[in-house]
């Protein structure tokens, strides 16, 4: 449907958003918190519920009446965490539902996929759960923000608590889920970690379908290292870490320390699927929703979400919710402030946007590639969890200064964002 | 113990001693092809009955809904064996009831040895002549009997399906052309036993195409034709009468 | 010089000898019955004929040529068709098709891709496979599902599926067992015109001493392995070794 | 030398899962001529079983502790198994922590019932039909049975951990430690599996099943109610993929598609072995096993990459294309 | 016509009418009314209906005339998909070469993978089929990254070289893959009253390469050649025999339905220049088995049916959320709705997958044949009485 000089500008009085997450498959659970949000979020953009971080955000365009005064509709679709089946989805949501707007996702594979599917048709995509650098890295597109932090991030979070916490003088082997997220993520904690005097032993790369590691476990036992990094996610890395477990490599000695395993990219959803095995152990998360309460009000927003979604469902949101209803009233915003649903248009207004109040304290999208930088949660297995939501516990706020990278950095480097494509 | 209905008066013959096998309007399809259509005789104690008929008559049709196999299906009629409703039992009811089927196609079953086909036939009760004793009967089975039953000449299967047959104790055996691919010699042999399996009181039906050697052997015969009986009487009268073999049995 | 040369053929199977020194010569345009006991090795024989087993010993030559070491396609195509024991048919196609099979074989060879040919529009084809199943006697059954037919047509159908060939030499493998005595007439009819009007050769295995020496014009006894004798159905008959082993008293 | 130890100790035990997997499938697959999609998940079902009984233990009551809140700041809620309540923190304790093994002997009466009723109210309708058609309806039911359990115990993996007693690490010579639970797994995969030999060599049971698979129908004219074994060779076979599930999800923490992830490996295995072939099953899963492991060493993938992803599948080839029926297939099944 | 007799001209002819007509057959309720969540004519799915159709056409010329299973089919849509974007890469966006590419190296590589698999029959054939399908997706997942962009699936990007078309264009975005100049994603919209339907370049496209695969399925299917490949299937000792070699006509058959599938690859990767490696994965393959099966194997139109069917569902129930169903629903009284609602939940949205296990078991159950049996049935049901009289007749002893 063209109108209007971009694809499917919305003619009624609705607007529909199209949410792109895992329904089945092993992310299901983070996709499933994701819709979560999402409802949410339109809920709140039509003025439903109590506001939730509409309230706290710090900017005031919306005001609850919908988008530039449409109700907010959307649709939902599984991307079964496979390339092919979520742009087949996205396509749907863009061809048959009139999508303005595609947001989620769970693999960075998929975001890629999605991503390029969107700058093509000349829609907005919001991403939700992506990791890898890519993503905004040489993959980047025009039409494409990403809220959610990526592996240098996570790395640059990361070295000097491990630092603090273990020694510069570390072996780390690594263990790598085959694939673009695993390899960039590698990448960059072994950067980061190398930088600070570690010395990396290996990088044993593991088939995405493995379900049972003790093979490339075993080896890390005599190679000499005193740290295990997993750069694995979902159900690979609860069996790696199960795995670690089970062959002793928490009670192990190594050069006279502790064997450590660090978990670089954390979700609550993980740990709960990890159970004890989890328990302190130091990785890093985009948000967390005891936030507010431990690290103050910088994190306004934290409180005000966690309260709207514990009502609603019984229990805290992950950070897969809150990047997916920040990036959700992102986009609202960014329509009502530059007054007008054309990607074009929308994009100037996210491109150097600033802001504050949605949970993760003040917060720059930058125009160069559309990565959102914020401060970043360093976090750890709870030993002794307060209650069954409390799996994690925060270690420290990294804050953005120390995260930010060159948009020009070499581990982002290979591809251009091009221009905005508007469609029709 | 069930009771038998009488249906000796419908069969069209004296009635002497009553029947101990007896097929009461019995209807035979296969799917949709309606086969067997209506047919009723009896068989009595001891007695061989000759089935005859030429190819496609309907005569393992016959055979196989007795021995209540789950094709053909059997849409009406009733079959009893010694006061035991055959019509009601599924197929290994019916053989544990003392019925015994030699199939046509011999069906050695593959993968077992010799003596396991035997073995197989003797593990659901009532057990028949013991092995050494159909060793005896079928001395080449004895000395094949590791060797994978399918793997043996067309007679040896033959004679296997016979032994297996046997080693069961039934009280009526059913024989599919029993005589194929035998060599002279050995129907001679397997005719001696019949008969003396006979004698020991069983009750035989037998199926083959080498009519004048099965009526030669049997007290009575039933000739099918395209699925209906057309002669029923004994097998001495269907030597006699020339007509009735020029027409239905070509001989 | 025979069509057909075997030489010294010995196969075992284990410990068990089922061929040794066989020698067999088949002349052309004869009819040669190989007879004896079961489990004597005949269909062994055969197998080592059409590539089906391949012979630890000997030599077998087939107009001129070897047939050892070929695939059982290549033999075929060198002018020999088999029938066996238990018919080999195409269950799942109708009786035409499988007519039409061998017509195809024929014609291409043993590949040749007609992908966008239209199958039926082989007039002349159609028709000769027509006409065969007229001589055997099965046209009215050119629809028919062939693996719902009784066992005696499709061991017809399978024999007219051979003789469709054209092919040098017909193997035959007990081709009337279980076939109406009627059918068997027939049959014999049938073999007798094709042995006049065309260029065949006929080896027949087979039980049923009436087909034997109604056809036969030369008889190989073959007993344990080994022929035992060869000669004229005459002499054969009389012979008191063949009259012990294989035929019994009744003939 | 030590590497080359464990990598076969961890060998043996991927094997003991493969072979216990493909035991149970070549059961109905190789002796029943069923192609089960579904077998996979029944190895699901068994370790939620575990995770059911687990659930079933912890049934608890609520107490309120107002010195506490929760994440809403609400007053928290305590809860108390009943178990500790009526045996006491310490046996109630200890009956929670063997969850695991407990819940072997709660799961062989869930999976007989689950082999026998899906044997009498599907399968064996599915004997006769063609291998394409047992495929649909066994995967259509796998998809279902995952549905279900994914409905109740959601997506993510739930831990079952083994008892404190049988986790951690056994010293087994100097510098080489193994997982406990993973060498009990590995004795109780070969208990198993002799239990399942013991009962088809010693019995005539197997060869009659073998029978009934090769000709159901003369098997009947031989007074062999073939039904009834049949259904109790499916209540077995799916017993023993049960217990597989039970006793691996202490390794792995059992979730919903667990079973798909084994499935096709266990058809490979399972052919690999030989149809029809149960030796040949569990030979062929401890071989794959061992040569995944080593496969998965650094020193083998820097020399051909990738070469852990594909090894099991390259194996396969080239033992069916070296022998025609697996390692110790029979002739003439499912060929 | 073309060829063939009656009853295939008009089968044919009903499938051409239903696939050109699908924008309309596929659209059939109202824009605003809560069934238009049924609606499946939108290009994307339209697309999908036949290139799977032709992926199942294909698979069935192996599998329903030689019964021979192949578990790794997925893998030539893979190769194919691959080489059609490395083509759009390379080349042009023109997807004739991208095409023509496709269906010659699937052909390659099926001939490799069929010489050396069919050595093996049945269950044996099955799993060397599946063994390659699944190292060429382990390989294409992981090392093989270089040509296919490992788990992201291989994209175009602006650097491409292009040689016989432009690398980007002139506003700066990727060109839009076409036939000639007509752009795939091209389409026209028309509004009936209420009704909307959209006509895309896109599907006619594939569309009529289907109805040709279609054709030529037809024409093997009454081919000597094809009746070859039934007589493998029946009985290959026969067909030894009878002096013919089933190897090469196995082989063929392999390399055609290899072909086909190479050719759907190329016709999704037109359409959408994306190439995933899922798309080798065993369940894509275990998917057409499905579409085949579900459908009616060996018959002609069955997979295209079963391939229909999966992809309705996998594309129309999975969107069906809580809210939509609020919405249908919502003319009921409050607890009502609510009932409705839950009891309707387990199956749609994230549990289409379980309707679909449902369905694969009842198909399976009640129609052996497949939905080409239900179809029969329906049809026999319509005759009505007047079948049933003549059955008597035509049930007698065929003697
Ligand atoms: N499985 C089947 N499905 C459909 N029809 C069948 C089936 N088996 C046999 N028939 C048909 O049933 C009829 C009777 O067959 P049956 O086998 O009983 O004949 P028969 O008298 O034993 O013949 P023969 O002497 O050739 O063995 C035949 O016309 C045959 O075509
Ligand atoms: N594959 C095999 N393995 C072992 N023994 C075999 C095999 N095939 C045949 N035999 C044995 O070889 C001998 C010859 O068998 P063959 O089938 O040639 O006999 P035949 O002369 O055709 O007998 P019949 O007239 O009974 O068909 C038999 O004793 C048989 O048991
Ligand atoms: C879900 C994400 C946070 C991590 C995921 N594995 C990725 O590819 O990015
Ligand atoms: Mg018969
Ligand atoms: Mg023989």
């Amino acid at each position: 449907a063209s109108h209007g000089g971009y694809t499917n500008a919305p003619t009624g009085d609705t607007v529909t958003l199209g949410f792109n997450v895992p329904q089945t498959g092993p992310y299901a659970e983070e996709g499933l918190d994701e819709l979560r949000a999402f409802e949410l979020a339109v809920q709140h953009l039509n003025g439903e519920g109590d506001g939730g971080m509409l309230n706290t955000f710090s900017s005031k365009a919306l005001n609850g009446a919908g988008i530039l005064g449409k109700k907010v509709n959307f649709v939902t679709g599984d991307t079964q965490t496979k390339s092919d089946a979520a742009r087949a989805s996205a396509k749907s949501m863009i061809e048959k539902d009139g999508a303005i707007m595609i947001s989620g996702g769970s693999s960075s594979g998929v975001a890629v996929a999605v991503q390029g599917l969107c700058q093509e048709a000349g829609i907005i995509f919001m991403a939700g759960l992506t990791h890898s650098n890519d993503t905004t890295g040489k993959d980047k597109k025009a039409n494409g923000f990403r809220h959610f932090f990526n592996a240098y991030m996570s790395a640059a979070a990361l070295a000097p608590v491990l630092n603090k916490l273990y020694g510069s003088d570390r072996r780390a082997y690594h263990l790598t889920a085959d694939y673009t997220w695993g390899w960039t993520q590698q990448e960059s904690i072994q950067a980061a970690t190398e930088a600070m005097g570690w010395e990396t032993v290996n990088n044993v790369l593991t088939p995405l379908a493995s379900t049972d590691f003790s093979s490339y476990i075993a080896p890390v036992l005599n190679s000499g290292a005193d740290v295990l990094v997993l750069n694995h996610y979902g159900g690979n890395m609860v069996n790696s870490l199960t795995n670690a477990v089970q062959f002793g490599l928490r009670e192990k000695q190594v050069n006279g320390k502790n064997f450590e395993i660090v978990v670089p990219l954390y979700s609550e959803l993980m740990a709960k699927g990890a159970g004890q095995n989890i328990k302190g152990i130091v990785g890093s998360q985009n948000w967390d929703w005891k936030l507010e309460n431990q690290m103050g009000s910088r994190y306004i927003g934290t409180n005000a979400f966690v309260k709207s979604f514990g009502e609603k469902y019984g229990f805290p949101p992950s950070q897969a919710a809150q990047t997916c209803y920040a990036q959700t009233l992102l986009y609202a915003d960014a329509v009502t402030r530059a007054g007008s649903f054309n990607p074009c248009a929308v994009a100037e207004a996210l491109e150097g946007f600033e802001f504050d109040g949605l949970g993760n304290g003040p917060t720059l999208y930058r125009a160069d590639d559309h990565q959102c930088f914020k401060d970043v949660l360093v976090v750890r297995g709870a030993e002794n969890p307060g209650n069954e939501f409390e799996l994690v516990e925060i270690v420290e706020a990294t804050p953005v200064e120390q995260v930010t990278y060159a948009p020009d950095h070499p581990m982002f480097a290979g591809g251009a964002l091009g221009t905005c494509n508007p469609g029709a | 113990m069930n009771v038998r209905p009488d249906f000796s008066k419908n069969a069209n013959q004296a009635e002497t001693a009553p029947a101990f096998l007896s097929v009461w309007d019995m209807h035979s399809y296969y799917g949709e092809s309606y086969i067997v259509q209506g047919i009723s005789f009896n068989v009595h104690e001891g007695e061989i009955l000759a089935l005859l008929g030429r190819n496609g008559a309907g005569k393992t049709t016959t055979l196989r809904s007795i021995a209540r196999l789950d094709n053909p299906q059997v849409s009406r009629g009733e079959i009893w064996l010694d006061h035991q409703p055959l019509h009601k039992m599924a197929s290994h009811q019916a053989a544990a009831a003392g019925l015994g089927l030699v199939p046509e196609d011999r069906r050695i079953i593959p993968g077992l040895t010799v003596e396991e086909n035997l073995e197989l036939a003797q593990i659901a009760p009532p057990i028949g002549w013991s092995l050494d004793r159909l060793y005896e009967l079928f001395p080449r089975l004895g000395e094949r009997r590791k060797q994978e039953g399918v793997t043996l000449s067309g007679g040896e299967q033959q004679m296997l399906a016979i032994a297996r047959a046997l080693a069961r104790d039934i009280k009526v055996l059913l024989l599919d052309e029993p005589y194929e691919g035998l060599a002279p010699v050995i129907v001679d042999e397997i005719e001696k036993t019949l008969r003396h399996i006979k004698e020991q009181g069983m009750t035989t039906i037998i199926v083959e195409q080498n009519a004048v050697r099965a009526l030669q052997l049997a007290d009575r015969a039933v000739i099918l034709d395209t699925g209906s009986i057309v002669f029923d009487g004994s097998a001495a009268e269907v030597l006699e009468n020339e007509q009735l073999r020029a027409e239905y049995l070509a001989i | 010089m025979g069509i057909l040369e075997v030489k010294d053929v010995g196969k075992r199977f284990g410990g068990l000898k089922a061929l040794s020194d066989v020698n067999l010569s088949v002349r052309e345009n004869t009819v040669h019955a190989i007879i004896g006991p079961n489990g004597a090795g005949k269909s062994t024989l055969l197998n080592c004929l059409v590539g089906k087993l391949i012979p630890d010993s000997g030599s077998v030559m087939f107009d001129g040529q070897s047939v050892l070491g070929r695939t059982p396609y290549e033999i075929n195509q060198m002018g020999i068709s088999r029938v066996f024991q238990t018919p080999e048919i195409f269950g799942d196609l109708t009786v035409m098709e499988n007519m039409m099979i061998p017509c195809f074989a024929a014609r291409d060879g043993s590949f040749r891709m007609h992908a966008i040919e239209n199958m039926m529009n082989e007039k002349e084809m159609v028709e000769q496979a027509e006409q065969m199943l007229i001589d055997v006697n099965m046209i009215d059954k050119r629809g028919m599902h062939s693996a719902a037919m009784s066992r005696g047509d499709k061991r017809r159908l399978e024999m007219a599926m051979c003789l469709i060939q054209n092919p040098k030499l017909l193997l035959l493998d007990e081709p009337t067992a279980g076939m109406a005595r009627a059918d068997t007439n027939n049959t014999i009819d049938l073999l007798k015109q094709i042995k006049e009007e065309r260029d065949i050769t006929i080896a027949i295995i087979e039980h049923d001493m009436h087909v034997v020496f109604s056809l036969a014009d030369r008889i190989t006894v073959l007993a344990q392995g080994t022929p035992l004798v060869e000669d004229d159905p005459q002499n054969i008959k009389g012979h008191p070794k063949v009259r012990e082993a294989y035929l019994g008293e009744a003939h | 030398m030590d590497a080359f130890l464990l990598q076969t100790l961890n060998g043996l035990d991927k094997g003991s899962a493969y072979a216990l997997i493909a035991l149970g499938l070549t059961l109905i697959f190789g002796t029943l001529g069923v192609v089960n999609f579904a077998h996979g998940a029944l190895f699901m079902i068994g370790a939620f079983c575990s995770v059911t009984l687990q659930r079933i233990l912890n049934l608890s009551y609520e107490t309120v502790d107002p010195s506490k809140t929760d994440f809403l700041g609400n007053p928290l809620k305590v809860k108390t198994p009943y178990v500790e309540s009526w045996f006491g923190p310490e046996t109630g304790g200890a009956i929670i922590e063997w969850s695991v093994p407990l819940a072997i002997i709660f799961a062989i009466p869930v999976m007989l019932a689950i082999g026998f009723s899906m044997e009498r109210g599907l399968i064996k309708h599915f004997y006769k039909r063609p291998h394409a058609d047992q495929i649909l309806v066994t995967f259509g039911l796998a998809i279902v049975l995952q549905e279900i359990i994914k409905y109740y115990y959601g997506a993510n993996p739930i831990q079952t951990p083994a008892p404190e007693a049988l986790s951690g690490v056994a010293q087994l010579a100097e510098g080489i430690v193994y997982p406990v639970w993973r060498i009990v797994y590995f004795f109780f995969a070969i208990a198993i599996i002799g239990a399942v030999f013991a009962f088809l060599q010693f019995t005539t049971f197997g060869m009659v099943v073998r029978a009934g698979m090769a000709d159901r129908e003369t098997v009947g004219l031989l007074g062999i109610d073939i039904d009834k074994r049949f259904t109790l060779m499916f209540g077995l076979a799916a017993s023993v993929a049960g217990l597989a599930g039970v006793m691996y999800g202490p390794i792995n923490a059992p979730n919903y598609h667990m079973g798909m992830d084994f499935l096709v490996l266990s058809f490979v295995v399972v052919v690999v072995g030989g149809m029809g072939s149960l030796p040949g099953a569990v030979l062929a899963g401890f071989l794959l096993g061992i040569l995944e492991s080593f496969a998965s060493m650094k020193e083998v993938i820097t020399l051909i990459p990738g070469i852990n992803q594909i090894i099991i599948y390259l194996v396969a080839i080239v033992i069916l294309l070296t022998r025609p029926r697996g390692l110790m297939g029979r002739k003439g099944v499912m060929e | 016509m073309f060829g063939l007799d009656k009853k295939d001209t008009s089968l044919l002819a009903l499938v051409a009418i239903l696939t050109l007509a699908a924008p309309f057959i596929l659209n059939p309720f109202p824009t605003n009314s809560g069934l238009a969540q049924f609606n499946a004519g939108y290009p994307d799915l339209m697309q999908r209906f036949v290139i799977f159709g032709i992926f199942a056409i294909g698979f069935n010329i192996l599998f329903g005339l030689t019964g021979y299973l192949s578990f790794g089919h997925a893998a030539f849509l893979g190769i194919g998909s691959y080489s059609a974007v490395w083509m759009f890469k390379l080349l042009s966006m023109n997807i004739i070469p991208a095409i023509i590419l496709s269906v010659l190296i699937s052909g390659i590589f099926a001939v490799v993978i069929g010489y050396i698999s069919l050595r093996r029959t049945g269950i044996y054939f099955s799993i060397l089929t599946l063994a390659f399908a699944q190292m060429s997706f382990a390989l294409a997942y992981s090392v093989l990254t270089p040509l296919t962009n490992g788990e992201t699936g291989l994209q175009l990007t602006l650097e491409d070289p292009r040689v016989l078309g432009q690398s980007a264009t002139a506003d700066g975005s990727i060109p839009v893959t076409n036939l000639f100049g007509a752009e795939m994603r091209s389409s026209f919209d028309m509004v009936v009253g209420p009704w909307s339907f959209t006509f895309s370049v896109g599907y006619y496209v594939c569309a009529i390469a289907m109805l040709l695969a279609f054709y030529l399925a037809i024409r093997i299917f009454r081919s000597p050649f094809g009746m070859m490949l039934r007589a493998i299937k029946s009985n290959q000792t026969r067909m030894n025999y009878t002096g013919l070699n089933p190897k090469p006509y196995t082989l063929a058959a392999f390399v055609i339905s290899g072909m086909y599938a190479g050719l759907a690859g190329g016709l999704l990767a037109s359409m959408d220049p994306l190439a995933g490696a899922e798309r080798m994965q065993w369940t894509a393959s275990g998917e057409v088995v499905l579409m085949t099966i579900l459908g009616g194997a060996g018959t002609l139109i069955g997979p295209v049916l079963g391939a229909g069917m999966i992809k309705y569902f996998e594309n129309i129930f999975s969107k069906i959320n809580d809210n939509v169903l609020h919405g249908w629903f919502s003319f009921m009284p409050d607890g009502l709705e609510d009932l409705v609602v839950t009891i309707i939940h387990p199956f749609v949205g994230k549990g289409w997958h379980l309707t679909l296990g449902i369905i694969f078991m009842l198909v399976v159950i009640f129609l052996p044949g497949g939905l080409v049996e239900g179809g029969q049935r329906i049809a026999k049901a319509f005759r009505g009485k007047k079948a049933d009289d003549n059955k008597s007749a035509s049930t007698e002893p065929a003697e």
